[in-house]
């Protein structure tokens, strides 16, 4: 199955007029971080409640071993007897001063034990995304280039890896790869070898999709006025193709990378917990499980600052690979 | 003099091979040495299919089914790819319509040019800077150097134009193949890069084929005029004669219709119907069902007349004036 | 890929997820009615081709004996209503949203689009998280939350086509003519969405089916002992060895419904192929 | 006296192994008997190894290092290895002397501890009287971090030294079972409180913690118990059993804790070990009159007895790994288990008819419970509506079951797990004592509660036995909850580790293991 | 009587990131019944705003619009609406201006839909040259002629007073041009009714114009009967776009009038005459001072140096 697509794409008709909107303005980037900083804000906001409202850390503390009086006591000693929205005023105010407390559950203070798992949950982002990348851009030009029998292979497995969950993916890879072959390491984190399932589960879908954004692109491209031009100079199809198609199918691909991140990290909530990766996500849902409000919120928090920076990044990423971007016109 | 171009009874389809649209049928047209040649044509009459077919630029899914077509000796249906890589670019240099599709929106000029010379010359970008800089000084770009550090959308829509005619140029082509290469400009601006491809044309003495609608463009620039319509030519022949005595009643009919830049208001001569699409071409002269001097006969295909030295594919060309066509 | 192929896969497609989800709204109908009652004494029997099969289990049982067969159609029964319920409210709101805020522009449509940056720079699993502790995962809730999990592609792609549409010329001659706005959005922009607008409903439900699965794997989902696919399969995993099919059935139909909701989803878009339809499935087919 | 260390195989695995199908699994038998797996080439071949490093996991380890401030006996698996307790139960649940040589009991409410004298923490400071006294001040401070280790020692007012090796502790009132609750008290040495690893007088030391994660130890050269072969030990937490299973399977880890029991069956069939021992819990569902009016009449209590088939049960919901329990909630070998008490068997017949006579038929009895116990409950759900009533079984969040099972419910019946390990005493199962306001009272009959108020400060130990048996009679009569089974505490280790030396309290004694390549 | 539609001093500026940019810059306009306006100027020269803002289907910054005298440049939403019927629109691009899903006959019968009025759609079809058996047609199956036949039928059916035709022949085949152009002409003739014309090409107007301004950075330059302006342009810039139109025969020797560079950006509009940067007579006065509306012969030039 080939992406036939033809047309011009909403994304790219507005990428090209965006320029004229928002280029001499401060800050695309300033305002963009005021509005999400200020939707983070909201959103923890949102959280404190959500997650007050969802359960009591001392009741999953006490156990059912315990007796009503000790589970009064475990809410007395975490502060739980405190009305809500005198919980709330103070807890803005540690916002203020970045303070998210302590874990209910370790007693270390709750962003220093997110931001110590958070270098895991960086690493299998990036190696992800490079493989999104690195993988994801020969497919796509092997999907809109190759012959016919290349391409039905190609797209049969993204059409696979589109379909099949990560969670899925990685029982399969446990299986084969740790417990039938024994190569690689069942779970953990912290050495190369416990990237490389994890990475693949999260990259099968993103290399996917990377690569049928190539090949959407490229095909979309072949309209272009530019490409005959190139072949009218005298380029080769495969010039044409490196130097002329694929730079100019790269913003949007780009553009769609940084999206594919937010949803990596819900990803890599998932694969985290499957393959026990010391990860932000397999921090959040032992916290959310736990009700271990300080750390829900400061994993949130991190995350959400994680997805501002990649937005901005590749935002800058975006503006650095195509000049319409930054540079007038006249 | 020799030809240029010489394009023998060329026919080109599209589509999906079972069903076929034929797009151009059994066109032949040359271009000689130091002469530039006008295909007029409305669209759809395959004008400039016939152009980009020739030169393997037309796209996929667009076949020759049959013809030649020669370029400075070379046959170019069925060359290999070197073969037409080498003719592109270093033979002929081609000027598309919108100048700013035309340049890749993410390469500053004066590198899209650069690498027109180096895909045929070799070497680094870098060392062609002079020529680029040569080649934007003769398409009339003031401050070159400057401009060709510049990316294509920061450009007006006539040094656009000019810069693509400047890398059409870069390997001094012995042809310049241009498609509608005004059309998108302005007023204003059209004449000035009309100069241009004049100048890098006639006055250079370079062959030249224009695909053009406007039968103002083939009357400034060309020497020698072919109009198409249904995927044919229906009358060729030299600028002077076919707009001085048009033989062909569509070509007669083009001309009339033309608005005149005259004060006051008056009725214009217009030709009826429509001009078809392809794949629903009529059977026999595919002007018939417009013609106002049709006959029984011209449900049949019409011959070519050459008599008086011109050529037409009319059943029976007007050698009156145009007066008579309303 | 050849006009023909395309439409081969489109109706593949097309008939393949007809027949799931018949085949899981009518077929746990037509099981007998105790198909899928434990009975301990029948555990872990492997499917039909096996000599130790159970007459009457062609896929096996689990590990409280239940027919497979009747809980992978019951299963799936309660992941697709999910899936097609959350798919549609997800594409009613994004319609209603993407057309108003595209063609009125504006403040509200800063807003929509605010949040939908927002909502698509948070990971949703989080969201998700905590609502289902807050509130449970009923079916309902499950539906609302995955509503709002995938409200925003077709807000986002239906405010494009209604920008576009709104400066069409067509329109401009129509509101030139006296039309109103709700006139203009009912008949010129709704009719132009449309397409897309089930493109992306074909998507959706791939990706909801998936997420709902995610859900249920790290005990968020459905509540067993209600299965979906997405439990069942989550249960199954640690069967894998020795009961490999508890797994595999629910994982099967997963994939193969994804596969041809994609499937649908691109064939539909290949043969409406309009700009608006053409980036929609590289965006919604994330999840 | 009942201990039973096994190795089970159901019957069930093995057939479910015998037909195993499909390339992964085929290929993984293939890859499996390629080791080797046999029971009997595990324990016989093979040199034993010395400086071992064995890996533990399970699905959870502890939240902190310092004993004091765990919140739950999750971190135990830790605790054993690193610290001493006064007193420990030996595997046939007699208290035993540890820390403590001897004590006695001054007064009613006064026991004097007197120490071993060569007793050093791993930081190399004696452990004497006064390090006693002031773990035991610390953790009676009123500092929150401490309160579930308070809980624990609950009874206690002070403690203090009244010699070097000599230890008063003082209780509010009688308490029969302090040592029980010193049992599960560790002793950390006062000048590593606070620190980031408090030191120990165990077989070992601590090395490295990765929050929430693992814990890695070293052995501790100076304990006055060492370890014998293991020299590394890591301890590790897998959440998924899925992944914890693979983990075990691919070597990754040696000794696996709270896997389902189907996945234990299947590891065994694979050549792993399965080492089991009752738990000290016993598997039940409260039957809440307060919710349904119906569960008032005994005879509707009696028909939800007679309609579970229990050994069914322990083979299906268990995997096999536990005892059928028609009678009472303590199980053989802990302090005032019964063994006349009649048992409830299968009986469906009598039980519709008791249904019919109560006029319960289709009665609607939802099951509370939570993830954990999603299966065994699920097979109660299919029992009673085999007999007529109407159940299915709604999975709360802990946090939102903990409050229904300690507070109030909503669902007329509650699957838990009445777990009395820890002090190994009918104390521990203190929900079915008296009642606070606005707490639902689970069992309906004051008699039961009543004397669980009287045996709490009971010293005299034939009154208290008896006591205690009145209790289980009275909630055998009235059949007050609906008894399923006592459940087993289940481990699966890899063949070079064996069968898993386990202390009385069922936690693995790491020093204790053997491990023969 | 009052004219047909009162254009005065209407200005429209965008917001341009931060800039502004100054499409339509004073203008002021009258036409009067049956007559022909014609707007000619190259693209970016603000003439399609101007165009949208007679028809008020954009709104304007500054200045009025009167419809047969009536003020309609200060009505809201839903009180313009009543008042459309005076004005409508026939755009450049036939096939961008009717929906691909309506026939032939719902595109036409829509001003009828919306307006709840009744009307006679084979007719209307009639008046514009085409067979009402295309009514069931789509557009995708008429060429580019008929479509714009189509959209005149559309823009007739509500009986305007105003036909704003936006470049209406420009994107139509050669040998349609002129069939457009007469049929425009021929309903003039029936429906006594005004058009303003908008063109970038001087032949086409100056054939069916009777007065002609003439556009340049959003400011009418000159302003004239049309056969005044074509015949003797006073302003440099309406002298440049005659001599820029290609020759109608080969040999016919146009004299040039050669101009370099382009127009100045309209973000940043000089402080003088916006054609001084191009014009070959431009003096200092034309760098510094915007040159005022004069009165030549009944032409309205803006120029400092038109005699």
């Amino acid at each position: 199955m080939s992406t036939d697509v033809t047309g011009v794409s909403p994304t790219a008709a507005a990428a090209g007029g965006a320029p004229a909107r928002r280029r001499p303005r401060l800050g695309p980037v300033a305002t963009t971080a005021l509005r999400l900083v200020l939707t983070l804000l909201g959103l923890l906001t949102l959280l404190f409640f959500l997650v007050r409202l969802s359960g009591d850390p001392a009741a999953v503390l006490a156990g059912p071993s315990a007796t009503s009086e000790q589970l009064e006591e475990i809410r007395t000693g975490l502060g739980l007897d405190e009305p809500l929205l005198s919980q709330y005023v103070a807890f803005l105010g540690d916002m203020l001063r970045l303070d998210f407390g302590e874990s209910v559950f370790t007693g270390e203070p709750a962003l220093d034990s997110v931001l110590a798992v958070l270098p895991a949950t960086l690493i299998l982002v990036v190696t992800t995304v490079v493989t999104s990348v690195v993988v994801g851009i020969p497919c796509g030009v092997l999907l809109a280039r190759a012959g016919r029998v290349a391409r039905r292979g190609v797209s049969f497995a993204m059409t696979l890896a589109q379909a099949v969950p990560s969670f899925v993916l990685g029982v399969g890879l446990i299986f084969v790869f740790a417990v039938n072959l024994g190569w690689l390491p069942a779970f953990g984190s912290g050495t190369p070898a416990t990237l490389v399932m994890p990475t693949i589960a999260l990259a099968a879908f993103a290399v996917a999709r990377t690569a049928r954004m190539v090949a959407a692109e490229l095909e979309q491209g072949e309209d272009h006025d530019y490409l005959r031009t190139a072949y009218a100079k005298g380029a080769s199809s495969r010039r044409v193709l490196w130097r002329h198609a694929l730079p100019n199918a790269l913003p949007a691909v780009a553009s769609a990378i940084v999206v594919e991140v937010s949803y990596l990290l819900s990803g890599a909530v998932v694969v985290e917990v499957l393959f026990a990766y010391n990860g932000i996500g397999k921090r959040l849902v032992d916290a959310i499980f736990a009700r271990d409000y300080p750390v829900v919120q400061a994993a949130v928090f991190v995350i959400g600052v994680f997805v501002i920076v990649v937005n901005l990044i590749g935002d800058a990423l975006v503006r650095v690979i195509d000049p319409r971007t930054t540079r007038g016109s006249a | 003099m020799t030809d240029v171009l010489s394009i023998e009874d060329l026919w080109v389809e599209a589509g999906d091979p079972r069903d076929p649209v034929t797009l151009v049928r059994g066109v032949s047209l040359s271009v000689e040495a130091g002469s530039v040649v006008g295909l007029v044509g409305e669209s759809g009459s395959g004008k400039t299919v016939t152009c980009m077919a020739s030169l393997g630029l037309a796209g996929r899914g667009v076949r020759i089914t049959r013809g030649s077509v020669r370029l400075g000796g070379t046959e170019l249906v069925g060359a290999d790819e070197p073969t037409m890589r080498r003719v592109r670019g270093g033979v002929v240099g081609t000027v598309f319509q919108d100048p700013l599709g035309a340049l890749n929106p993410l390469q500053r000029v004066g590198d899209q040019i650069a690498e027109a010379v180096q895909l045929h010359r070799g070497g680094r970008r870098r060392a062609h800077r002079d020529r680029v800089v040569h080649l934007l000084t003769q398409v009339g770009v003031p401050d070159p150097a400057r401009r060709a550090r510049a990316y294509p959308h920061e450009l007006s829509g006539g040094m656009r134009q000019r810069v693509a005619i400047a890398m059409a140029l870069a390997n001094d082509p012995s042809l310049v193949v241009a498609d509608e290469p005004t059309t998108a400009l302005d007023v204003t601006v059209q004449a000035q890069v009309l100069d241009v491809i004049r100048r890098a044309t006639k006055d250079d003495g370079r062959a030249a084929l224009i695909i053009t609608h406007d039968l103002g463009l083939v009357a400034e620039v060309a020497d020698r005029v072919a109009v198409m319509y249904a995927g044919q030519i229906v009358e060729k022949g030299s600028v002077a004669e076919v707009f001085a005595a048009p033989r062909h009643p569509y070509t007669q009919g083009l001309l009339a219709s033309r608005p005149a830049l005259e004060p006051g208001r008056r009725r214009l001569s217009a030709m009826g119907g429509r001009p078809p699409l392809p794949g629903s071409w009529p059977v026999g002269c595919a002007f018939a069902p417009r013609c106002p001097v049709a006959v029984e006969a011209c449900t049949t295909p019409p011959p070519v007349d050459q008599s008086d030295g011109r050529w037409s594919r009319c059943w029976h060309p007007q050698v009156e004036s145009m007066e008579g066509v309303s | 890929m050849s006009r023909r192929s395309a439409n081969l896969s489109l109706w593949l497609s097309l008939g393949t997820l007809l027949a799931i989800t018949l085949a899981c709204f009518l077929g746990s109908a037509l099981l007998p009615d105790d198909a899928g009652e434990q009975a301990l004494s029948e555990r872990l029997r492997p499917p039909f081709w096996s000599p130790d099969a159970l007459a009457g289990s062609p896929l096996g049982t689990d590990a409280f004996g239940r027919d497979m067969l009747a809980r992978t159609l019951e299963g799936g029964r309660v992941s697709l209503e999910v899936g097609f319920g959350a798919a549609t409210g997800a594409v009613l709101i994004g319609t209603l949203l993407g057309v108003v805020a595209g063609f009125w522009g504006g403040w509200l449509d800063r807003i929509v689009m605010a949040l939908a940056d927002v909502w698509l720079a948070f990971p949703f699993l989080v969201i998700a998280l905590a609502t289902v502790a807050v509130v449970g995962s009923d079916l309902p809730v499950l539906i609302a939350l995955l509503t709002l999990g995938g409200w925003v592609l077709p807000t986002r792609v239906t405010r494009t086509i209604a920008q576009r549409v709104r400066s069409e010329d067509y329109v401009v001659a129509a509101a030139g003519a006296g039309a109103s706005d709700a006139y203009l959005m009912r008949r010129h922009v709704l009719p132009q969405a449309l397409p897309v607008v089930l493109v992306v409903w074909s998507f959706t439900v791939g990706a909801l089916v998936v997420i709902e699965g995610a859900l249920s794997f790290l005990g968020l989902g459905v509540k067993p002992p209600t299965p979906s696919w997405g439990n069942i399969m989550s249960d199954g995993t640690v069967y894998l060895d020795t009961a490999w099919w508890i797994a595999a059935w629910p994982a099967t139909m997963i994939v193969l419904t994804v596969i041809c909701a994609n499937g649908l989803g691109n064939g539909l878009r290949r043969r409406w192929a309009t700009p608006d339809t053409s980036r929609v499935g590289e965006k919604a087919a994330a999840r | 006296m009942g201990v039973r260390m096994r190795v089970v195989s159901s019957p069930s695995s093995r057939r479910a192994k015998a037909t195993v199908l499909g390339v992964a699994s085929l290929a993984l038998t293939v890859v499996l008997s390629g080791c080797g797996g046999s029971d009997d080439t595990a324990s016989g071949g093979g040199e034993e190894v010395t400086d071992a490093h064995v890996t533990l996991a399970s699905t959870a380890i502890t939240n902190s290092l310092d004993p004091a401030a765990a919140l739950s006996s999750v971190g135990r698996t830790y605790t054993k290895q690193v610290f001493d307790q006064l007193v420990v139960f030996n595997e046939a649940g007699e208290i035993q002397p540890s820390l403590a040589t001897e004590w006695e009991r001054v007064d009613d409410t006064t026991m004097e501890f007197t120490l071993r004298d060569d007793v050093t923490f791993s930081s190399g400071a004696a452990l004497d009287a006064e390090a006693v006294a002031a773990n035991v001040t610390r953790v009676l401070s009123g500092d929150p971090a401490y309160a579930t280790v308070a809980g624990r020692l609950a009874t206690v007012a002070s403690a203090e030294a009244v010699g070097e090796d000599v230890v008063r502790v003082v209780t509010n009132a009688p308490d029969p079972i302090l040592l029980n609750r010193m049992s599960l008290f560790d002793i950390v040495d006062p000048a590593t409180f606070g620190d980031d690893r408090p030191a120990g007088s165990g077989p070992f030391e601590v090395t490295e913690y990765e929050e929430g994660v693992k814990v890695e130890l070293t052995r501790n050269e100076d304990s006055w118990r060492p370890s014998e072969s293991v020299k590394d030990l890591t301890i590790q937490a897998i959440p998924n059993p899925t992944t914890l299973a693979s983990a075990l399977r691919t070597g990754a880890v040696d000794a696996v804790f709270g896997l389902p029991a189907d996945v234990v069956t299947q590891l065994e069939g694979n050549g792993f070990e399965t080492t089991s021992m009752p738990a000290g819990s016993s598997a039940i569902t409260s039957l809440i009159a307060d919710v349904e009016p119906k569960l008032e009449d005994p005879r509707v209590r009696e028909a939800i007895n007679l309609a579970v088939n229990r050994e069914e049960f322990v083979d299906a919901a268990l995997g096999g790994f536990g005892t059928p329990n028609g009678s009472q909630l303590l199980q053989e070998g802990y302090f005032g288990y019964d063994d006349s008490l009649p048992s409830y068997e299968y009986d469906l017949d009598r039980a519709e008819e008791l249904i019919a006579e109560a006029g319960a038929e289709g009665l609607e009895l939802p099951i509370a419970t939570t993830a954990l116990f999603k299966a065994p409950a699920e097979a109660v759900a299919g029992y009673l509506n085999a007999v007529g009533f109407k159940s299915e079984v709604v999975i709360q969040d802990l946090s939102a079951f903990i409050p229904t099972l300690l507070q109030q419910s909503e669902y007329p019946l509650l699957y838990w797990q009445t777990d009395y390990y820890d002090l190994r005493d009918i104390t521990s199962v203190a929900r079915f004592g008296p009642t606070a306001p606005g707490q639902q009272a689970h069992i309906p009959v004051n008699d039961y509660q009543d004397l669980y108020v009287k045996q709490t400060t009971e010293l005299d130990e034939d009154a208290r036995e008896a006591d205690i048996q009145s209790m289980a009679s009275i909630l055998n009569e009235e059949a007050g909850v609906l008894f399923l089974a006592w459940p087993d505490t289940v481990y699966s280790s890899a063949p070079r580790v064996g069968e898993l030396p386990l202390g009385g309290d069922s936690l693995i004694r790491a020093e204790a293991i053997v491990v023969t390549e | 009587m009052s004219p047909v539609l009162e254009l005065d001093a209407v200005a429209k500026r965008y917001a341009v990131g931060g800039r502004t940019l100054t499409a339509v810059d004073g203008v002021s306009l009258r036409i009067e019944a049956g007559e022909t306006y014609a707007l000619v100027g190259e693209s970016g020269c603000g003439k399609s705003t101007l165009a949208r803002i007679a028809a008020m289907l954009g709104g304007t910054d500054e200045g009025r619009v009167r419809w047969s005298g009536k003020e309609v440049s200060h009505l809201g939403r839903r009180r313009i609406r009543a008042e459309r019927s005076h004005t409508q629109f026939v755009f450049q691009d036939p096939s961008a201006a009717l929906s691909p899903r309506m026939t032939v006959g719902e595109a036409v019968a829509e001003p009828f839909t919306i307006t709840g009025r009744s009307g006679d759609v084979p007719a209307l079809l009639h008046a514009v040259g085409l067979d009402e058996a295309l009514a069931a047609r789509y557009p995708a199956q008429l060429s580019g002629g008929q479509r714009q036949r189509v959209v005149i039928a559309r823009a007739l059916a509500l009986e305007p007073r105003l036909l704003v035709l936006d470049e209406p022949v420009a994107s139509l085949d050669v040998s349609v041009q002129a069939q457009v152009l007469n049929l425009l002409a021929d309903l003039q003739e029936e429906r006594a009714i005004s058009y303003l014309l908008i063109a970038h090409d001087l032949a086409v107007v100056s054939s069916v114009a009777d007065r002609i301004g003439v556009m340049y950075l959003g400011r009418v330059v000159e302003e004239g009967p049309a056969t005044e302006v074509v015949a003797r342009p006073r302003h440099p810039y309406t002298q440049l776009l005659i001599a820029s139109a290609p020759r109608r025969d080969p040999g016919e020797r146009v004299e040039r009038i050669v101009v370099s560079g382009d127009p100045p950006s309209p973000l940043d509009l000089p402080p003088g005459c916006a054609f001084a940067s191009r014009c070959p007579a431009a003096t200092a006065v034309c760098l510094t001072q915007a040159p005022p509306p004069r009165e030549l012969d009944g032409v309205t030039v803006r120029c400092h140096h038109a005699a």
